[in-house]
């Protein structure tokens, strides 16, 4: 932090954040996890945006991905398994200056976090959400969660799961008032960058759920995922997520897809064949519950007072 | 419908000066849904506006739709009205205005009602098609005569239908305008009244209601040979009244906070209710949440940006706060929780009183989350404390607790009118630089405290953590560090405990029995220790309003008296039950901490009768213990 | 490469006999994922095996991928091995194998070592190509000759590279035959305990570990000129060695149990995974459900239903199981509830040792929710308070709480091979016909016991809720009702009591000071205990295994010493700290409702450092409160 | 209970059931409440289906739809508010032999409830599951629920609702593993009354979403619902859910809707035109839960023992 800036020796303007701004400490995940590349993509989103740092926060739940805020050097707020959303709504809700992420896991936000997710789509409030889907439970070391595949082996599962897996996508597109809806991967930094800054430019609750890379617990699908380019599909459109001619050409399929079209989302969510990555949905003028939070802000204490003084007189003697 | 001859004997003929009484209780009772509540609690403001001192408790059922003309199904109000103040629902009713005979039997199991209790029933029952409620009603009758309570049959649905077509929704009015008469009200003040709560009605129904507190005042006039007149009391201050939840409500916005964040749960819900009425005029919004965990969640983070909430619960709903309280107290937000208490455990009796949250209030987290813990006594208390309570969490940067209970929260009292003071409300959120240098958690080594950074104030920067952190707020799983931040944490209570006095003594300041009680009881017991101390027995009492840290002084306070117990509304052992010993008997919350922290043998009295205490049933335990 | 000179003369030369000890403390410390524990419980049950009495504290650092080469990222693990019984983890090691020079200091900040501690070091660093690394490498090995400490330099990867590709993966595998070679353990009985652990392993991975073993056996041979031997003791009885987890699950299997419902949670998890891996050979199924609420409500139903279930969760997951918790009470739902304790509060310290949630246990729930608590103190009582509690829940019908912590969890030590019992199991469901004429909630008035009815019972029907209830589970408002039926759950646990008899005194049946105790402590107490009754004092300890009902005749005990204190592993005020008086101190948890019991001046020591305590830290505080 | 049963005239199998054996008390729901119509039908539908009393368990959580369990005259689970669901799941798992039905209102489901139920529609247990939709909080005495509509004017909303109501047909069919999703009226007893049998039928978690009447909190939404019969179209399909040609009739629409389709179902579900009745999605030989929790039943005593000491061999010394 010390010394010259990096990037000090372009032209710059005086207050301009670079790279090193947003960094604090070494991120503690194993190597090869996905959650260091969304780490440098959110970094360098914030230096583009140019986001302020102390009007930046970061609400995060428990698990390995959680751990995240910890390498923002912006305010954050690392607290509680399954309960980030509630948490990031009271702070974005009477504060419309600052600028929310969510950062949450597959067990974090699906499993636990259920309930607290469901509604925070129905408020949506303007946070930039990052679901960080390993299929598997991180930071307890490998139990299943309920977005691993049919026959996942974990330690809780030592003859494979039994259940489907939860997709976040079909779900978050079934609740009301869903307004961002997108789906990534850490290993294409190119898309997932791209991805990342539309949803941050989205007012509303932008939901990215992040395919990510534990090459530790989950060494095969890694393998599966990174390697197999047949199962993948680019979303194109240009009112969705897009990427330069070079990242297109590394898709081996692409399809085309109206992020106004919610009804083709669901059915892309639920295609069985192909791994859609894209915008799968985006409406626009949507209810924000921070719209409601914030409208009755800067009530001065004389205001205050005549109101409550008028009170005292209705219950007055 | 005429008094009977002993009442008369008892009673002024009409036309000559109404009885003059110090106090008097009134009871209303009937079917759920009949308006009995609406009826008493417009009684009762009338009186206060009039200058005496009131006191109301709700009879509340615990179904939606309880059965009708059932004991169970019980429903209305207590209207207890002196020239003195009053500050508790005393003992027997003196007249009862009941709208069938079945309804009255729910509270003759409470021991509500005593020969002479004067009752005013509903007549049509006896002209019912039905032989059995024919029948039921006669028998009813015939009982509560025998039991010699003073009975006098009143045709209210009749006389309503002259005026409306459905008298089961007026009836309300009419009997309101009844007891105007009996007891003298002013019927100007009465018609004010009925304006007020009809406000949002149209004036068909307005005029319609007034027309109905007329025709019973008059109904009254010409067939009651009684009237009764409560002096007032000189007033030389300017009183409001209001029940314990629109008191916190009150509170919530004179102490500046602008978010309430809550689910809804019984007896806590009105207080969001009301808020949710008057709350967006200043600047506060009332956030419904779709569950106690998300509600607290919301708060904290309302609180972290700088906005310090406030969330308002009972019995289930802080158990389901658990873990976020535990995160409050080890990452030490400033918060405001209120607990309405109601009866337990689990759902148990959701609409009834009690005082058996204190334990887990205290003690409900695991590790060690020291807190800081407050009870209102009264319902002016339930205003004050929430605007204290709020300063103390922002200053020692905590998250800080108010009991209250179901008796608090539906009662209704008049007290002083609050002068709103500047101070009362929070700061604008603070978004000047932080101070360098300054860490997050710079802990005062003497005090505990620190000041926190908000979101926004530049060099503030810091991830807050429910893991162990050191100063700058980052993880450190270092074995000092976590000893020396547990110290700091716990020692802000002993830096709080400063601040506060030894409790005042109510009596003499030594004797053969204190009593120590905390809460909604206070009224009862107060006034008990009174006739206790007329009737020459050694005998004082001390109320706690801090809980966590306990006031200073007890132990030395106790030592001057020879038997120390507590009364409280929760469950305990008796000391006398068979197989209970000093080894295995379970004591009532407060005394259990008190024999914790004062090795004083405290004993207790306490039940889970979901009932507020009478000054008769503290008083008798008084005697019983003095007389051990 | 060689030996110190000092070490020299202390060690006896090759071909000569190997020195006997009574018993000695070996550390591996590493990186994380360097597989140090993996060695160390093969070390741990090569020794056990051989006879040995034995003891290990798993060494976890919090973070999933610590950085490397840091104090805070020592991982591994101690073996304490001796020729009797070992029931903690002691003072400091004797001999310590470290994969790095900085792990070490992560141990050191805990005073894990001491003057005369044998040091063997990975010698790679000092080649490493960062010169940051080798004069890192270099200070550190200065520093630990100057903390007197016996440093030998071993070129552990370099010698796994001779057989290996990656020697990071092997190593642990030769220091165990490094181990085996130094203690004379029985490399046959090495062979196998490789073959056991790689059993899900290819036979070429087998292969490759044995080489590795034999290699380690044979470079400690050649080049390390010192060789102990521990006498083993004579064993009469068959023994099994495992973990405080896995006999917690051998535990479940035992009493019949059949469900294990739970949501992953550190340091709890294990316990689940040893179920999750053979649970189902003995008819039982773990249901990982979605969060801890879900996991409790899934058990409540599995007992509602005739199958009692466990639930095994940590402190935040506790939290978040207090609204069932007292449901579990309030409808009389046996239930056994395991809480491995962590550090708190909140996230705390995930997977450092505290007993700081029995408070939480005992109140946690609002209103009155008496319950059964248990807390283990041996790795033996983890699998058989299991059975035991599960026979409690059922006959009490209550939910029944077993505590033990992060160290019982992870610890190692062999105990008596328990002889299976046909009445430990769990009798089928009862689907007999419910006898006529007994009501669903048929409480004796004398036990408050009463026997519940099993959906498909015919003339059992009852609807269970968490209302106030009746003796036909009916709901009820009554007054009355909840007093009664509040009594009979509380009576429950008088009757309980009548069942225990008063702890045995380890010691002198009075003297000047009694330390009480309960959990994980046990071990270094009755050691520390034994150590300065030796040397005179007289001190005597009481270690307690149920907490809720105390066991009996505490005070009685209590006054036959002149002080009595408790020794915790959770917070407390120290009485010396600077404005803590007798007024507001915060006692440790145990010592607080000991108070409360017997009003005896209870004192306490206690810390939140995360560690299991060593003999020595007790030993200092006893003869502290004896000067005193 | 005592006496002659009822329709004991008619010449029936001595241990036939009549409707008097799954009555128990007077239900005590406001007078029009939906709920007893509820009541009546299942109660029927026992009768018809000669439910064993004692093998049949009716779980709820808290709500004045939540009192249902105390009016059955079969066992019965009143829990705690929101986990009727995991209660139910814990039950059903190792008894097969026992007939589960949950009742929940849409407080308890949808709003404390949710995350018990997004989880419980992927375990796909054999429930039997009954929301109760009235919009509104009864028990509590009128706040706003999740499935309000905008606008709706509560205690804690006095100036109206704000955000869109969640749809419980639509977030139920973006779970994975859901299997039975019907919809229906409680003023419609004959199409109430062929859900709820269908559903019953079905082997997995049947979800019938139940249009419930609150006509205390929600008097005109009451009114509105049951005149306006333009909003109401029926589902007609021979495997949805049949009503006879007279009730049909009552039908001012009907519209063709094949229940293996999930993707019209989710189109259904979305459509802001109509209310449709009837089965939406019916998905067959999904994975159940409690087949797994079933598997392993009836492990003696001596095979556990032998079992533990085999386990002692291994952990031995
Ligand atoms: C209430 C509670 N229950 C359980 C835990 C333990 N826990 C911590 S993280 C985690 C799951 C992590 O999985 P995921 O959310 O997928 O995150 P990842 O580590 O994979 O990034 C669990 C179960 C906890 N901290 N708190
Ligand atoms: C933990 C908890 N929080 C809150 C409550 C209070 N409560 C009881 S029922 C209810 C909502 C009822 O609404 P719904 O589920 O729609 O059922 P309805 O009464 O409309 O049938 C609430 C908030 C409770 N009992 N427990
Ligand atoms: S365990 Fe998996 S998710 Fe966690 S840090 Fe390592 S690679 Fe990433
Ligand atoms: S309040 Fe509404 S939902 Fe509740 S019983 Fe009455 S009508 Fe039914
Ligand atoms: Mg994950
Ligand atoms: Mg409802």
């Amino acid at each position: 932090m010390f010394g010259l800036k990096p990037d000090a020796a372009l032209e710059l303007p005086e207050n301009y954040y670079v790279l090193d701004d947003y960094e604090k400490g070494i991120a503690r995940w194993c190597d090869g996890c996905g959650d260091h590349a969304v780490l440098a993509s959110v970094q360098k989103l914030c230096r583009e945006e140019q986001l302020d740092p102390v009007k930046t926060v970061f609400v995060s739940g428990i698990g390995c991905s959680s751990r995240f805020p910890h390498y923002m050097n912006t305010y954050g707020f690392h607290g509680l398994h399954g309960r980030a959303f509630p948490v990031a709504c009271g702070i974005k809700h009477r504060r419309p200056d600052l600028d929310v992420f969510v950062i949450t896991g597959d067990g974090d936000c699906c499993s636990i976090g259920a309930g607290a997710w469901i509604h925070a789509i129905r408020y949506n409030v303007n946070l930039t959400v990052m679901l960080f889907n390993n299929e598997i439970y991180g930071l307890t070391k490998k139990q299943q969660s309920p977005t691993s595949r049919i026959g996942t082996v974990s330690n809780t599962t030592p003859r494979g799961s039994i259940l489907p897996p939860l997709d976040p996508m079909q779900v978050t597109l079934g609740v009301a008032n869903a307004s961002f809806v997108a789906q990534t991967a850490d290993w294409n930094p190119a898309h997932m960058h791209a991805t990342i800054k539309a949803a941050h430019a989205h007012k509303g609750f932008s939901f990215v759920h992040i395919l990510q890379r534990c090459p530790i617990f989950q060494p095969e699908l890694v393998n599966e995922l990174t390697s197999n380019r047949d199962n993948i599909c680019y979303l194109k459109d240009d009112n969705g997520i897009t990427v330069s001619e070079d990242i297109e050409k590394t898709f081996k399929h692409s399809a085309p897809h109206d992020p106004s079209d919610i009804n083709g989302a669901r059915q892309l969510a639920a295609s069985e064949e192909k791994i859609y990555l894209g915008l799968f949905y985006q409406g626009k003028n949507k209810e924000n519950y921070d719209d409601y939070g914030a409208h009755n802000l800067g009530v001065t204490v004389e205001e205050k007072t005549a109101m409550l003084n008028a009170e005292f007189d209705k219950y007055g003697i | 419908m005429s008094v009977t001859t002993e009442l008369k004997e008892k009673v002024t003929q009409k036309g000559n000066k109404a009885i003059r009484l110090s106090e008097h209780i009134v009871e209303i009772v009937s079917d759920s849904g009949e308006g009995a509540q609406k009826c008493g609690q417009s009684f009762a403001s009338i009186s206060a506006k009039m200058g005496n001192g009131v006191w109301t408790v709700e009879i509340i059922p615990a179904e939606i739709q309880p059965p009708a003309r059932t004991r169970e199904g019980a429903s209305g109000i207590r209207i207890r009205i002196g020239s003195e103040k009053v500050t508790n629902m005393g003992n027997e009713a003196n007249l009862v205005v009941a709208f069938n005979e079945q309804v009255p039997y729910g509270r003759i199991d409470q021991s509500a009602y005593t020969e002479g209790t004067i009752m005013l029933i509903e007549s049509k029952w006896a002209e019912e098609a039905s032989d059995s409620i024919r029948e039921s009603y006669a028998e009813a009758l015939k009982d509560f005569n025998e039991r010699g309570y003073e009975v006098i049959e009143v045709p209210m649905e009749k006389e309503c239908l002259k005026l409306v077509k459905n008298p089961r929704k007026g009836k309300n009015m009419w009997v309101l305008g009844m007891l105007c008469e009996i007891y003298s009200r002013d019927i100007g003040r009465a018609e004010a009244q009925i304006k007020q709560i009809f406000r949002k009605k149209s004036d068909t129904i307005i005029n319609s209601n007034i027309d109905l507190l007329h025709a019973g005042y008059k109904w009254a006039k010409e067939n009651l040979d009684f009237e009764y007149e409560i002096t007032p009391m000189e007033l030389d201050e300017q009183l409001v009244v209001m029940n314990g939840n629109e008191a916190v409500g009150m509170g919530v916005i004179a102490s500046g906070m602008e978010v309430c964040s809550m689910y809804p749960i019984t007896p806590a819900t009105s207080a969001s209710h009301y808020l949710a009425d008057v709350f967006e005029s200043a600047g506060g919004v009332v956030h419904q949440a779709e569950d106690e965990i998300a509600a607290v969640g919301f708060a904290i983070g309302s609180s972290y940006s700088g906005k310090t909430a406030v969330t308002i619960t009972s019995g289930p709903g802080i158990a389901l706060k658990t873990e976020f309280l535990g995160l409050a107290a080890m990452a030490e937000v400033p918060l405001v929780i209120v607990d309405v208490q109601r009866g337990g455990p689990s759902t148990g009796l959701p609409t009834k009183v009690e005082q058996s949250d204190l334990l887990a209030i205290l003690y409900g987290q695991t590790g060690d989350a020291p807190k800081i813990v407050m009870a209102m006594a009264t319902i002016e208390e339930c205003f004050h404390f929430v605007i204290l309570a709020r300063k103390i969490a922002d200053s020692f940067r905590t998250p800080v607790y108010l009991l209250t209970d179901a008796n608090l929260a539906t009662g209704q009292q008049p007290f002083a009118r609050p002068k709103i003071q500047r101070d009362w409300f929070a700061p604008p959120v603070d978004q000047s630089p932080w101070k360098e240098g300054v860490t997050p958690f710079n802990w005062d080594p003497e005090t505990g405290l620190s000041k926190r950074p908000i979101p926004g104030q530049s060099g503030g920067i810091y991830t807050l953590t429910g893991l162990a952190h050191d100063t700058k707020g980052k993880v450190s799983y270092n074995p000092d560090n976590n000893q020396k931040t547990s110290e700091l944490r716990s020692k802000k209570l002993a830096t709080f405990k400063r601040t506060l006095k030894p409790p005042t003594i109510n009596g003499e300041e030594s004797g053969d029995l204190l009593i120590v009680s905390w809460g909604s009881t206070l009224g009862s017991i107060e006034e008990a220790v009174g006739l206790a101390q007329k009737e020459g027995l050694k005998v004082s009492s001390i109320h706690l309003r801090f809980l966590s840290p306990l006031e200073p002084g007890l132990k030395e306070i106790f030592s001057r008296f020879k038997k120390v117990m507590t009364i409280e509304i929760n469950y305990s052992d008796k000391a006398d039950a068979d197989g209970i010993t000093e080894d295995n008997r379970r004591y009532a919350q407060l005394a259990w901490i008190l024999r914790a922290r004062t090795l004083v043998d405290v004993d207790c009295y306490s039940n889970v009768m979901g009932q507020p205490l009478s000054p008769k049933k503290v008083l008798r335990e008084i005697k019983q213990r003095i007389n051990k």
